[in-house]
C-alpha cells in the first residue's frame, strides 16, 4: 500500500433513484454507500463515473451545489458506459470520481446580472444545475430567461420539473420549442437558434449555451446578431476524456485542456483555441 | 569528481545491484541496445541509444492501477499499489534525461499521479555523456548539453575510466556506497572530453536546426498552415513516434475482466490513433492530418505554452530512425512556415 | 497433505446439426466423458474462429477440441471444408510457436457417433491432462 | 545503386502529367540524409523536380496508398511498383480495394533495396551519407571516416530472399523485366521448424515480448485493409493498445498474421518497419509454407481474381492432424 493518494482510485456511490425522463436519457440519483452526497462541488462541473468492467465516463453533474444531500445526473444512451447505465436497477453500486473541471462564474461573472439559458436536448443537463442555483440564491442575479428545445415533447428533459416549478418562478421566463409539430403540444415550434433570434433579447445579459454543437454553432452567430458580444457568452464542451486530470492527453484541444481547464469556456477563449471540438 | 577503472566496472556494477536493482543498456541479439536489468556477464552497451525510451522506468507501457470485485449490485474497490522497490537506471543519455522532466510537469502537477511519483522516488538515475552523438542528434536544438547530462549521478565514459559526479542527495548516497570502488580525481580527463563532444555537436548535420519560431502562443500561426497536408499524407497512423518517444506521455485506461474480477489498467496509447478521441457520437480528429499535426503542435506549441517555453521534445533523434515512412519531427520544424530546405 | 487429482479444463466446440447431437446421443446411451469438458454449441465448425480457440485459452482452457460434421456432411454444405483448411493452419502454427500441438484437435462427429464423441473426450482430456496445465498460451490475469 | 534512374522516373511522370493522363504521383520524397525517403504525392512538375528521389533506400509499399489515392484522383493517379510491389497491388485489386481504371501504374525493375539498420549494424553509428556502386556500398561515417560494405550485406531481409524481379502487373515498363526466383526464403522457416518445442517456444517468446504494439506491422501491410480492425473496436473484447502480456503478444501477431494468411503476398513491409526488430516475415512465411505444402503452390497476387486457398477447399484436404504432423519436423 501507498499512502500518498491516488485521484484516480475512485470512491463508491450507489445509486438511489433512476427517472426515465425521455425515451433516451434517464436521471440517476446518486449517494456514498452511507447515504451522503459523493462530494462538494459547483455549477458546470463533472464526475467521472464508472462500472468496472464496462469502463468510466465523465459526466456533467445535473444537480445543484444547493443540494446537499445527493447528487444526480441526467444521462443520455449514445455508447457502452451509457448503455450500461440505463439497464442498471436502483440499488446498484458504481465509482464516482471528482468534482472536475471548472464551474460557471456563477458568484463572479454572473453575480448581479439578468441572465439567458440557452439548452437544446440533452444539453439542460449542465444547465439545470445553474439553473436551479440561481433559483436558490434568486436575489444574487436578475431576470432569467430560459429557451430550451427538444426534437419532441417526449425529448424534453425535465419537462415537469420545468412545467411545476421552473415556470412558476417570479422573474423567470421558460420559452419551450421542439422541432416539428406534434398534436399534444401548443407551444412553439421551431429551432432553437430561431426562436432566440424570434424572442429577440436585450443584450444587457449574459448567455450560457449547451447543445449540439451544430446547435452552439448557429445560436451564437445568432446572438451575436441580437447585439451579443463573445465575452457575454458561455458554453460548455465535451471531448473524450479517460483521466480528467489532465494529463491523459485526450481532451487537449490547443494548449487546454477541457477537463481541468474546461469545460465551462467564454465564447472568445474559444476564439483563440484550435477548431478541434 | 570520482573515477573508477574500466577493468573495475563490473565490480562497480555488482556492488550498484547489491542495494537495487540495476538497469543498463546491453546489446541484444539484433545489435541494437536495450535496458536489461543486470547480472554477472552482461555489459554495458557501446550503442548511442536505446531503441526504446528510458520512460518505461517511471512510465511503464502497461500497469495495473486498481481491482474490482463486483458482486451483483456491490462493489469492492481495491487498492493495490505497492511500494515500489529501489532501482538505478544506468547510462541515460542527457536527453533522456531531460525527459523525465517533462513527464514530471505531466505526472507530478497536482494532483500528482501517485503511480509515477511513487518510482521516481525509487529511482536513482545515473547519467552518461554522449561522446558520438550520431547524425540523428538535435538536442541541442532544446538547450540539450550532451556532454554534461543532467542526473542523480553523471558520468563520463573515458577510454580507460569512468568518471562520476553527485548531483543530488540521492546520488550522493549512492557515490558514497561505492567508495571503496572509486577514487576522487581532477576533472581534466572530463574537460577535454566535453569539450570534443561539443565540437562534435557542432558539427553534426542538424547542429543549425532551431525550434526558435515554435513555442507557447503560436497556436493559430501553425494550426492552419497548409504543409500538414503534405507532411502527413504518407503517415500511416502507427504509434512507432510516440511509443519510441521519451517524452510522449498519453494514456489510456482500460478495464480488463479476468473473470474473477475486473482490473483497471493504464496503457500508453498514441494521438496518432484513430480512436485517440473517439467518442460516442462523433470524433473532432476525423483524418490523419488532424491526429499527426496534434503531436507535433503538442510537442512545440502547447506544451511550451503550459510550461515556461520549455519544448515537449528532447532531440533524441528516435523518431527520425523507426518512423516505417521516415517523416519526423525535424522534418516537420524544417517545413513548417514554409522555409523547407 | 489431500492430493487432487489434475483436471484439465477443455473447451469443446460443437456443431449444432452433428457433434452436439452426438454429444446428446453420448448422454442419452449413458456413455461417460469427462465433466471438465465444457461444450459450446455453435451453428457450424466453421464458425469457430481462430480468436475463438485462443481465448478460449486465455481464459483458462487447457485444451481445445473442435467437432463438426464429417466432411461432406455439413448442413451448411462446405462449412466444416473450411474449417480444415482453417485449423489445419491454425494449429500448425500454434505448434511452429513452441506450444504443445497435443491441445488442439479437430475431429468429424456426426449425430449417430455418441460413442465416438465419448471415447474422442475420454482420450483428448488424458492426452491434454498427460501435459499438465496449459503455461504457454496463458494469461495470467484470468488465472484464479 | 538501382538500373533505373530518378531522371527517367521523373521524365515520364512530367510526359504523364503534361499529357493529362495521370493528376497524381505516389513517390519517393528526399529526406534530411540519404536513407530517410518519404513516399509522398506529387501534382506539378516543378515540385517531382525539387523533391523527388529515387535511390536505394526507395523500399515502400505504395500499393496500399492506392486506396486512398485512387478515390482523390479525376483522371488517373501513377503509381510506380517495383516487382514486389506489384503482387500486392494485384491482391488488392482481387479484393476490389480500390478501382483499376484511376491508376497508372509502372513497372520498374529493382536490383533490392537496402536496410539503414544493417548498414550501421555493419560500419558504423552516425551516417552522413551513403554511395553505392554495383557490388559494394560506402558509408560516410561522423567518426570512422569511410566504411566500405559488400551490397549484399546490406540488402533488406526481404531482398536477400527476394521472390520475383518479375512484374505482374503494369501499364507500362521501364528498363527490363525479370524472372521469378527460386529463393531460399523458406529456409529460415524450415530452421524454426526443426527446432524443438521448448526452442520454439523460447525463440517466439524472446522475439514477441520486443512488441510494443505501434501496430506499424498492421498498418504498413497491404494486405491489412480492414476499415475496422478487430484490435481497434471495443466491442470486440480483445481490443488493446498494450502488450500487457505473453499472451497477447501472441494473440496479436498470430491473429494478425492468420488474417492476412492466403492473402500475404511476401512484401515484408511488416518486417521492414518493425521498430523492434521482429521477424514477422517469420510468420507469414510459415503460413506460405504451409498452404503450399498442403494445399499446392500458391502466390497471392500472382494473378488478379485468383482464389485465396482459405476460401477454397478441396474434399480430400489435409486433416488438421496431418498438418500438424507435417508442419513441425520434429515431432
Amino acid at each position: 500500500m501507498i499512502d500518498m493518494k491516488e485521484p484516480l482510485i475512485p470512491v463508491l456511490g450507489v445509486v438511489t433513484d433512476i427517472r426515465t425522463d425521455t425515451p433516451d436519457v434517464k436521471t440517476f440519483r446518486v449517494v456514498t454507500p452511507d447515504g451522503k452526497k459523493p462530494f462538494k462541488h459547483m455549477p458546470g462541473q463533472c464526475a467521472m463515473l464508472s462500472m468496472p468492467g464496462i469502463g468510466e465516463a465523465l459526466f456533467s453533474i445535473t444537480s445543484s451545489p444547493t443540494n446537499t444531500e445527493f447528487m444526480e445526473f441526467s444521462i443520455k444512451k449514445c455508447g457502452c458506459v451509457t448503455e450500461w447505465l440505463h439497464h442498471m436497477e436502483v440499488g446498484q453500486q458504481i465509482t464516482i470520481r471528482g468534482p472536475y473541471g471548472n464551474a460557471f462564474p456563477v458568484d463572479t461573472a454572473f453575480a448581479g446580472r439578468d441572465l439567458l439559458f440557452i439548452a437544446g436536448g440533452i444539453g439542460l443537463a449542465p444547465l439545470r444545475s445553474v439553473i436551479n442555483y440561481v433559483r436558490h440564491y434568486r436575489d444574487r442575479y436578475g431576470k432569467v430567461d430560459i429557451v430550451y428545445g427538444s426534437r419532441s415533447k417526449g425529448d424534453l428533459v425535465d419537462y415537469k420539473e420545468i412545467v411545476d416549478e421552473w415556470c412558476k418562478d417570479a422573474g423567470i421566463n421558460v420559452y419551450l420549442t421542439i422541432d416539428r409539430e406534434q398534436p399534444d403540444w401548443d407551444g412553439h415550434v421551431g429551432f432553437v437558434p430561431n426562436y432566440v433570434k424570434e424572442l429577440g433579447f436585450d443584450t444587457n445579459k449574459t448567455a450560457v449555451l449547451c447543445g449540439p454543437p451544430i446547435m452552439i454553432k448557429f445560436t451564437l452567430a445568432g446572438l451575436q446578431e441580437l447585439g451579443f458580444d463573445k465575452t457575454q457568452v458561455y458554453t460548455t464542451l465535451e471531448l473524450r476524456m479517460k483521466c480528467a486530470l489532465g494529463k491523459c492527453g485526450r481532451c487537449n484541444v490547443g494548449a487546454k485542456y477541457v477537463c481541468k481547464d474546461g469545460p465551462v469556456f467564454r465564447c472568445d477563449e474559444l476564439d483563440t483555441l484550435p477548431d478541434e471540438y | 569528481m570520482r573515477k573508477c577503472s574500466l577493468t573495475a566496472l563490473d565490480a562497480l556494477f555488482a556492488k550498484m545491484a547489491e542495494s537495487a536493482a540495476l538497469y543498463l543498456p546491453v546489446d541484444g541479439d539484433d545489435g541494437r541496445a536495450h535496458y536489461a536489468q543486470w547480472q554477472e556477464g552482461l555489459h554495458l552497451s557501446d550503442a548511442l541509444n536505446t531503441v526504446r525510451s528510458a520512460k518505461d522506468f517511471f512510465f511503464p507501457q502497461t500497469e495495473n492501477l486498481m481491482a474490482f470485485k463486483v458482486n451483483g449490485k456491490t462493489i469492492e474497490i481495491i487498492d493495490t499499489r505497492t511500494e515500489a522497490d529501489d532501482f538505478i537506471v544506468f547510462g541515460v543519455r542527457a536527453c533522456d534525461v531531460r525527459s523525465f522532466d517533462i513527464l514530471d510537469t505531466v505526472f507530478l502537477a497536482e494532483p500528482a499521479d501517485s503511480y509515477y511519483a511513487n518510482r521516481r522516488a525509487h529511482g536513482v538515475i545515473i547519467s552518461l555523456a554522449c561522446t558520438r552523438p550520431a547524425e540523428t542528434c538535435f538536442c541541442s536544438t532544446f538547450g540539450i548539453d550532451a556532454s554534461t547530462p543532467a542526473g542523480d549521478v553523471v558520468c563520463w565514459k573515458t577510454d580507460d575510466a569512468l568518471y562520476m559526479e553527485a548531483k543530488t542527495e540521492k546520488g550522493s548516497a549512492l557515490m558514497a556506497a561505492l567508495a571503496d570502488l572509486t577514487e576522487e580525481c581532477d576533472t581534466d580527463a572530463v574537460k577535454a572530453q566535453q569539450a570534443t563532444t561539443k565540437e562534435r555537436m557542432a558539427k553534426l548535420p542538424l547542429a543549425d536546426l532551431t525550434a526558435d519560431k515554435f513555442g507557447g502562443g503560436k497556436t493559430m500561426e501553425f494550426f492552419s498552415d497548409p504543409a500538414w497536408a503534405t507532411l502527413s499524407e504518407a503517415c500511416l497512423g502507427c504509434g512507432t513516434c510516440t511509443f519510441v518517444c521519451p517524452t510522449c506521455q498519453c494514456y489510456d485506461i482500460k478495464d480488463f475482466d479476468t473473470g474473477h474480477g475486473v482490473t483497471r489498467l493504464r496503457c500508453w496509447d498514441s494521438c496518432m490513433y484513430s480512436d485517440f478521441t473517439k467518442m460516442a457520437h462523433g470524433n473532432p480528429r476525423l483524418t490523419q492530418v488532424e491526429r499527426f499535426r496534434q503531436r507535433f503542435m503538442h510537442k512545440l506549441v502547447y506544451y511550451p505554452e503550459n510550461n515556461g517555453g520549455v519544448f515537449g521534445c528532447v532531440g533524441c533523434g528516435r523518431c527520425l530512425t523507426r518512423c516505417p515512412i521516415s517523416m519526423n519531427i525535424v522534418k516537420v520544424m524544417k517545413n513548417l512556415g514554409g522555409d523547407a530546405k | 497433505m489431500q492430493v487432487t487429482e489434475y483436471k484439465p479444463k477443455i473447451v469443446a466446440f460443437c456443431c449444432n446439426w452433428c457433434s452436439y447431437a452426438g454429444a446428446d446421443l453420448a448422454g442419452n446411451n449413458r456413455l461417460n466423458y469427462p465433466d471438465n469438458i465444457k461444450i459450446i454449441r455453435v451453428p457450424c465448425s466453421c464458425r469457430v474462429n481462430p480468436m475463438f480457440i485462443l481465448r478460449a485459452f486465455q481464459r483458462g482452457a487447457d485444451g481445445v477440441i473442435l467437432c463438426g460434421c464429417h466432411p461432406g456432411d455439413c448442413h451448411y454444405t462446405s462449412g466444416n471444408y473450411y474449417t480444415r483448411r482453417r485449423m489445419a493452419l491454425l494449429f500448425s502454427m500454434l505448434s511452429y510457436l513452441g506450444i504443445e500441438k497435443e491441445r488442439t484437435r479437430v475431429e468429424w462427429v456426426s449425430a449417430a457417433e455418441g460413442a465416438k464423441f465419448a471415447a474422442t473426450m475420454n482420450e483428448f482430456s488424458a492426452q491434454v491432462a498427460a501435459l499438465g496445465e496449459n503455461k504457454r498460451l496463458e494469461d495470467l490475469r484470468c488465472k484464479p | 545503386m538501382q538500373t533505373v534512374t530518378r531522371d527517367m522516373l521523373v521524365s515520364r511522370a512530367k510526359a504523364l502529367l503534361a499529357d493529362g493522363t495521370v493528376d497524381r504521383v505516389l513517390g519517393w520524397k528526399a529526406g534530411e540524409f540519404t536513407y530517410d525517403v518519404t513516399p509522398g504525392v506529387f501534382t506539378d512538375a516543378d515540385a517531382m523536380e525539387k523533391e523527388f528521389v529515387y535511390g536505394d533506400f526507395c523500399g515502400a509499399n505504395f500499393s496500399k496508398y492506392l486506396l486512398t489515392e485512387a478515390r482523390k484522383t479525376e483522371k488517373k493517379v501513377l503509381v510506380f511498383l517495383k516487382p514486389c510491389d506489384t503482387y500486392s497491388f494485384n491482391q488488392l485489386l482481387t479484393e476490389h480495394r480500390f478501382d483499376r481504371e484511376k491508376v497508372y501504374a509502372i513497372g520498374i525493375p529493382c536490383d533490392g533495396m537496402l536496410d539503414i539498420h544493417k548498414i550501421r549494424t555493419l560500419s558504423a553509428e552516425g551516417v552522413t551519407g551513403i554511395d553505392t556502386d554495383g557490388e559494394s556500398v560506402t558509408v560516410h561515417t561522423l567518426y570512422d571516416g569511410d566504411k566500405t560494405v559488400a551490397r549484399a550485406d546490406a540488402l533488406a531481409e526481404r531482398c536477400v530472399n527476394c521472390k520475383s524481379k518479375k512484374h505482374v502487373a503494369y501499364d507500362e515498363l521501364l528498363g527490363e523485366d525479370g524472372e521469378i526466383i527460386d529463393s531460399a526464403r523458406f529456409d529460415e522457416v524450415a530452421a524454426i521448424e526443426k527446432m524443438t518445442p521448448d526452442e520454439r517456444f523460447a525463440f517466439w517468446q524472446d522475439a514477441l515480448s520486443r512488441c510494443i504494439r505501434c501496430n506499424a506491422c498492421r498498418d504498413v501491410c497491404p494486405a491489412c485493409t480492414c476499415e475496422k480492425c478487430v484490435f481497434d473496436n471495443p466491442n470486440s473484447g480483445v481490443e488493446n493498445k498494450s502488450p500487457a502480456n505473453s499472451f497477447e503478444e501472441q494473440m496479436f501477431h498470430i491473429i494478425r498474421a492468420f488474417h492476412v494468411a492466403g492473402r500475404c503476398t511476401d512484401c515484408g513491409e511488416c518486417s521492414r518497419v518493425c521498430p523492434q526488430h521482429i521477424p514477422l516475415h517469420l510468420l507469414n512465411r510459415k503460413f506460405i509454407k504451409d498452404i503450399d505444402e498442403f494445399y499446392g503452390e500458391y502466390q497471392a497476387g500472382e494473378k488478379v481474381g485468383s482464389r485465396a486457398p482459405l476460401v477454397d477447399f478441396m474434399t480430400g484436404d489435409l486433416e488438421p492432424s496431418e498438418a500438424v504432423k507435417r508442419g513441425e519436423t520434429n515431432a
